[in-house]
């Protein structure tokens, strides 16, 4: 992220028990944060042994990006507001933390975030929290139900140069262990085997066979200007009439979502103000309100504003607000899915 | 002389009461109990099984666990269910949270006032600053308690028919059993100090009604019992308790066939099952020299010594959860079932039959308030007619303290 | 590391009713704010929240309009936050960050004709750049400004109307007449177009702002324009003026949109892809028309 | 600062939010500060209904006449009215009553009628102008607060108006609507009390009644979707929103169907 020296970006194979032994021996300086098995779901959480992982998880409802980086609820300033008003401003809390298991897709959508977070303007919270964070990564191995990353080049498998630290690539007994940042080279001390070119092919197989299993697609290069054009498409009214509850579900596990209120609360006494940051959602009936009139006051207009951020308004940018995750189908009460929306509206245009 | 009570406030929900006086003699009281009706009872016609307990805990605000618990009990009998150790124990920890919650709030903000002769807790205040400060720590702690089953202190979610669909975590539960622990000498002091004040003299003669349970202080179930030798399972109570309609009131009141008014409460179930108290709470409560009684006042000191029972026993069954087994699977059938429970201010019955898909066909729920209609009618004649030449203004006080003494829940009584 | 989302603290050293419910609040703060016409400050007060408010007077990096860096903003009361501020008084403190967005590209304007449409409170962003113009009479070519308000209760400035008139032609407007003896700014004197005239010369219309543009010679190709208003007045003047010939790069609006944070994080003011409060509120009419969910 | 003046007012309810709010919990002492208890029954004898109030609260459902004539007398001696709790704010229990005919739901509670005067049950603002609703069965403790220091401070009150699923979403849970089936009406319902069923395993019974523009024909679709009944769909519905337009469309895209 910052100004990095030139570091060694090595390849080595090191054998899954001794790779989790070292993790645990980061427990004393960092926190760890991975895949967790709760009832049928897996959820990111706090881990006090690696033994606690469920390494092999197809996906979890929220991102481990918007629960550990970008928070739900975050407390930003205190106002004393006794006499002359002071504001006490929250220091960003950091505690050095290590995510392990991310997939490819949630790394996508933390680099996504760090364009609204890490830009003109700089969110001193999440820059701290960070900077602080080392991520692993991890290749995928199994193919969800709602899964389209394949089509927007955000996995199954992680090509992204930077951002994060170390990518693994399940090799049955070990893993594929790749250093991505200077931070990652100087904390890893397992030799293991350095992989070679053999076993950079065997990667690619294995990459090619993870995307022959993908049932769910979307053809982006047909995208083109064509949501522009059809912005009054009736799947719109139809969709939103017939099965859109503007419960905001898909906003909410959407990883790259990064919208927020802030809000503010006075204690009963009224001597104190806090103000805090949480998330919002254009799905939201008041998202758009102004005085006079509401942008969005159509449910129509609002489930538009979803997808189209999501596969079109790629001027923000310059990359796709998707990582084809899927979990706004599998999370949206009642099935609505953007990648049919999409497939609708390109045969109406061919 | 016409006196109209129109004004009672702190008591749970409407009521007055209109007495007249002609040459020193009572010629008519009546209590007008005018709650607006809500019906309850006629809308759960037609609703399903599984919205009972949420729909009739909104008949009290106060009680809500003592209504869900004892629907969810009348289902659940006519199911043919029997819940495990666990649930029981559970739903009890539940119902004497509850209790500890409506008794503080009725000592403390509702009954307390009266005795130094101010209008509220926020005139007590200046005054009584250590009291109220125990008063909140102990409601505090005793909403915790239904919060931590429940969800929330009031209209808890968890409960369901079958048992709970949450149970809080060990270390949670440690934590309550501590706090709990840890109020023991508020509750001794709230005896203390409710066993001071200054209470009327009046006799009483009806019969006092509660559960009585096997070697346990009775709650959510046990033989309905009198002072005057009833002893009836629960599902007899249908054959011994008759409700009537009352011309000039919203709110029924019920009698004992062929033997007329009773009380049910905190005195009752004292006066009941004195026997099964916790030992702290019956030394604590020998030692200020109250075995019962009947005088309906001394309703507030049986809400003391229940206060300093209800919090150990809450303790004690907490640290008995093993956590499992907090939920049965059960078939939906037709049929009829019928519960019972002591309810803060007293016995509370439901009843309902439901068709093969659980819809309930027939519904009907007595009240603790409804029990005491009658006897808190009587009561008040007596004590205006050994009170006749009070000066007006200490007569109305003490017929309103009276009707305090009660606990009634006018909410409760009409639903 | 500061947090851009830090509220500052000004004090208020004027007030001026401007309006029926619009006042103009004069802050200052300990250092001189300086920013460009057409930029916006989030303005708030802890427990109520944020606003994005334009600033209708400002200090201006080589120029100054207002010496003491001191600012204005004119504000009318349309809900939480605008109504908590309708009862301050002066020597009141409140809060403000910014100034932030991309405001009029006044540069561009030099040595042009100048249009500057506005409806409503829609003039208080564009008066930083009638400053300007004051200011700088000599580096723009003819100025125009065709203002129309729901009836003269509505509008801002008229005070100060006397003294642009020396500089730049006026055109005023309400959609309806009202009661002038009510009028926060006699005196009125019946007569002249409309039914009314007042202290400046030009004299009130009555009718939409759209209907003025006939009024003035517009040389399409030598001519800026600026708009600011009701989005939909906005389409309307935008469409007229390219029936008048003008380039859709020429024309500039403003957009309104909800903000909570003004640095393009919260995503609530976005309009297909762009941040209003980054990317405008002022933008070429070209970049923004007929985007969804918008007027124009 | 002078004490505002209060005034809290009971309807056909449960007395709860009287009582929820006798305890403002952890805010006794500021609140008293605050506030001067004009009429608060459950609190205090020698109260007056007379007013004026600076802040009238009310609860319960609007059921009999004699409590419409009354509650526009306190709107007009109060500066602002909050209506508190679902009964007030939607209608609540009391108007399941009105999803059948009424009169055969008072016969069944009574014989004999000639004492009762009910009136079609409905929410306060039925029948006068509401200042905010503080949502909620028991109400939302953060709206409560919220109201009373927005009069205390002259400001509008902010009360949120987005669904449950967000509170559940922010929270974690796991949503039981899709993972376990269960008929959850948190997407159609209004925000306030955190999730709290979805949190303790269960549907949620939209206790805070439907949110803005709810579309809860479309949750009705879904549940059908799921095979549930048509009446259990209908019940869904009318537990607590039988007096609301939102959820009224869902039941009559029931019938139609
Ligand atoms: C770049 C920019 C510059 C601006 N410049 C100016 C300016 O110079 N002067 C000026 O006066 N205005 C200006 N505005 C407009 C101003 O920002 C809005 O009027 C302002 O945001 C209102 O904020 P508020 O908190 O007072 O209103 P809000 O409370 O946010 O209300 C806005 C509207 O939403 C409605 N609303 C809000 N909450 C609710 C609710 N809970 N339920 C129902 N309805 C609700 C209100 O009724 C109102 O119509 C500008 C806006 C932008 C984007
Ligand atoms: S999750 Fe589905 S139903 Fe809910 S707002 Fe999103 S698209 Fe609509
Ligand atoms: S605009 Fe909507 S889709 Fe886009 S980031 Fe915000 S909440 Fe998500
Ligand atoms: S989840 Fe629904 S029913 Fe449960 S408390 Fe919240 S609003 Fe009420």
């Amino acid at each position: 992220m910052t100004g990095e020296r030139t570091f060694q970006k090595f390849k080595r194979l090191i054998p899954k028990k001794a790779f989790l032994l070292w993790l645990d021996s980061l427990r004393k300086d960092y926190k760890l944060i991975g895949p967790v098995k709760t009832g049928n779901h897996a959820v990111f959480k706090e881990v006090d042994s690696s033994e606690e992982l469920f390494m092999e998880y197809g996906t979890t409802m929220l991102s481990p990006g918007k629960l550990f980086l970008y928070k739900p609820n975050e407390e930003l300033f205190r106002f004393a507001m006794s006499g002359k008003i002071t504001i006490d401003e929250i220091a960003p809390i950091a505690e050095k933390q290590i995510i392990i298991g991310v997939h490819p897709c949630d790394v996508n959508a933390i680099l996504y975030l760090d364009r609204t977070f890490l830009g003109t303007f700089r969110d001193p919270h999440y820059e701290a929290r960070r900077k602080n964070t080392l991520i692993i990564s991890l290749n995928c191995t199994r193919v969800s139900e709602n899964c389209f990353c394949s089509s927007v080049g955000a996995g199954p498998f992680l090509h992204a140069a930077s951002g994060y630290d170390m990518l693994l690539t399940d090799f049955e007994s070990e893993y594929l262990v790749e250093i991505k940042s200077r931070k990652a080279e100087e904390l890893f001390g397992l030799e293991g085997r350095s992989a070679g070119r053999d076993e950079m092919r065997l990667k690619a197989e294995k990459e090619k066979s993870m995307k022959s299993k993908f049932k769910k697609a979307i053809n982006v290069s047909g995208l083109d200007n064509i949501f522009a054009e059809n912005m009054d498409h009736p799947i719109w009214q139809q969709t939103a009439e017939d099965k859109c509850l503007s419960c905001a579900n898909c906003v909410m596990v959407c990883p790259t979502c990064f919208c927020y209120d802030l809000r503010d609360e006075m204690s009963m006494d009224l001597k104190t103000v806090t103000r805090y940051r949480c998330f919002d959602a254009c799905q939201d009936i008041m998202f758009a309100e102004v005085h006079g009139g509401n942008f969005r006051q159509r449910r129509a207009a609002r489930l538009r504003q979803f997808v189209t951020h999501k596969l079109d308004q790629t001027n923000q940018y310059g990359v796709f607000g998707t990582v084809g995750c899927g979990r706004c189908i599998t999370w949206c009460p009642t099935g609505i899915d953007l990648t049919e929306i999409t497939r609708e509206i390109q045969k109406f245009k061919s | 002389m016409k006196i109209d009570i129109n004004y009672i406030a702190r008591v749970e929900g409407e009521s007055s009461v209109k007495l007249e006086i002609e040459g020193g003699k009572l010629k008519e009281l009546k209590l007008n109990i005018w709650e607006p009706p809500r019906f309850f009872e006629g809308f759960l016609v037609g609703r399903k099984f599984d919205e009972v307990p949420d729909i009739v805990a909104r008949i009290c605000g106060i009680c809500p666990v003592s209504h869900m618990t004892t629907a969810i009990r009348a289902i659940e009998n006519a199911f043919g269910l029997t819940p495990s150790p666990e649930v029981k124990r559970i739903r009890k920890i539940l119902s004497l949270s509850q209790i500890l919650s409506s008794h503080l709030a009725h000592l403390y903000v509702l009954a307390l006032p009266d005795y130094f002769r101010l209008n509220s807790i926020v005139e007590m205040l200046p005054h009584f600053e250590k009291e109220i400060k125990r008063f909140l720590r102990l409601k505090e702690a005793a909403n915790s308690i239904t919060a931590l089953f429940g969800g929330r202190a009031l209209h808890p979610v968890s409960m369901v028919v079958g048992g709970f669909t949450k149970v809080p975590s060990k270390t949670d539960i440690e934590k309550a059993v501590k706090e709990l622990e840890s109020l023991h000498g508020d509750a001794l002091e709230t005896l203390k100090m409710v066993s001071e004040l200054k209470y009327p003299a009046l006799e009483n003669h009806a019969e006092f009604v509660a559960l009585k349970g096997e070697g346990e202080y009775a709650i959510n179930e046990g033989a309905v019992s009198s002072t005057k030798g009833l002893n009836i399972k629960e599902h007899e109570y249908a054959f011994y308790f008759i409700e009537d309609e009352v011309p000039y009131s919203n709110a029924k009141r019920t009698i004992i066939k062929d033997r007329g008014s009773l009380m049910a409460g905190a005195l009752s179930r004292i006066n009941l099952g004195f026997d099964n108290l916790l030992p702290d709470a019956k030394k604590a409560s020998e030692d200020i020299g109250f075995k019962g009684g009947s005088n309906p006042f001394l309703n507030n000191l049986a809400q003391a010594v229940e206060i300093v029972h209800a919090l150990q026993e809450c303790a004690i069954l907490l640290r008995g959860l093993s956590l499992k087994d907090y939920f049965a699977d059960f078939k939906v059938r037709e049929g009829a079932g019928s519960a019972l429970t002591e309810a803060p201010r007293g016995m509370l019955y439901h009843h309902y039959e439901m068709d093969r898909r659980g819809i309930i066909t027939k519904a009907n729920i007595v009240t603790p308030t409804a029990h005491n209609f009658l006897n808190l009618e009587e009561s008040l004649k007596k004590l205006v007619t050994e009170n006749i030449d009070k000066p007006e203004d200490e007569l109305i006080l003490t017929c309103e303290m009276l009707v305090r003494a009660y606990d009634p829940c006018f909410s409760c009584s009409v639903h | 590391m500061k947090n851009p989302l830090k509220p500052i603290k000004a004090i208020i050293k004027g007030i001026r009713p401007e309006a029926e419910g619009v006042k103009t609040y004069t802050l200052s703060t300990e250092f001189p704010f300086v920013a460009e016409p057409g930029q916006f400050n989030m303005i708030g007060y802890p427990g109520v929240g944020e606003a994005p408010i334009s600033l209708s007077a400002i200090m201006q990096v080589g120029d100054s309009t207002l010496r003491d860096g001191s600012f204005k903003h004119t504000i009318k009361s349309v809900g939480r936050v605008t109504d908590f501020l309708k009862d301050f008084k002066k020597g009141d403190e409140l809060f403000f960050r910014g100034p932030y967005g991309r405001g009029w590209p006044v540069k561009k304007a030099e040595k042009k004709d100048v249009l500057i449409v506005a409806g409503g409170v829609g003039l208080a962003p564009l008066r930083p750049v009638i400053q300007i113009v004051l200011n700088q009479r000599e580096s723009f070519g003819d100025v125009s400004l065709i203002y129309g308000a729901r009836n003269e209760k509505n509008m801002l400035f008229m005070n100060e109307f006397k003294i642009w008139e020396k500089d730049i032609s006026l055109y005023i407007t309400v959609d309806e007449v009202s009661d002038v003896s009510k009028s926060p700014h006699p005196p009125f004197t019946k007569g002249g177009q409309g039914g009314i005239t007042k202290e400046w010369s030009g004299g009130i219309n009555v009718g939409l702002v759209t209907d003025l543009l006939d009024r003035v010679k517009i040389q399409p190709e030598r001519t800026i324009a600026f708009v600011c208003g009701p989005e939909i007045m906005m389409r309307f003047v935008c469409r007229g003026l390219i029936m008048h010939g003008m380039l859709q790069s020429s024309l500039y609006v403003s957009l309104e949109r909800r903000m909570k944070c003004g640095i393009a994080q919260c995503g609530h003011c976005q309009h297909s892809g762009l941040f209003v409060c980054k990317d405008g509120p002022v933008f070429s009419y070209k970049e923004v028309r007929g985007l969804p969910d918008g007027a124009l | 600062m002078n004490k505002l003046r209060l005034g809290f007012f009971k309807y056909s309810c449960c007395m709860g939010c009287s009582y929820f709010f006798a305890y403002v919990h952890k805010h006794v002492p500021e609140v008293l500060a605050s506030f001067d208890f004009v009429f608060i029954k459950l609190l205090s004898s020698k109260g007056t209904p007379e007013g004026p109030f600076d802040i009238a609260l009310v609860e319960g459902a609007i059921t009999e006449a004699w409590q419409v004539d009354e509650l526009k007398m306190i709107r007009e001696q109060s500066k602002k009215l909050f209506a508190i709790g679902s009964c007030a704010v939607i209608g609540g229990i009391p108007a399941i009553k009105a999803t059948t005919p009424e009169l055969d739901v008072e016969k069944r509670v009574y014989k004999n009628l000639s004492s009762i005067h009910s009136i079609k049950p409905h929410a306060v603002d039925a029948y006068v102008k509401v200042d905010g609703y503080i949502r909620g069965c028991p109400p939302a403790e953060r709206d409560l607060y919220e109201a009373l220091t927005s009069v205390l401070t002259g400001r509008k009150p902010d009360f949120p108006q987005y669904s449950i699923c967000i509170e559940c979403k922010l929270k974690g849970n796991i949503c039981v609507l899709i993972a376990d089936n269960m008929p959850c009406m948190g997407p159609v319902t209004n925000a306030g009390c955190g999730a709290l069923c979805p949190s303790m395993n269960r549907a949620c019974y939209s206790c805070f009644g439907p949110m803005k523009q709810a579309n809860s024909p479309a949750l009705a679709k879904k549940f059908k979707a799921m095979g549930i009944s048509r009446d259990d769909i209908i019940r869904k519905f009318t537990e607590f929103g039988a007096d609301t337009i939102e959820f009224r469309k869902a039941v009559e895209m029931v019938y139609e169907d």
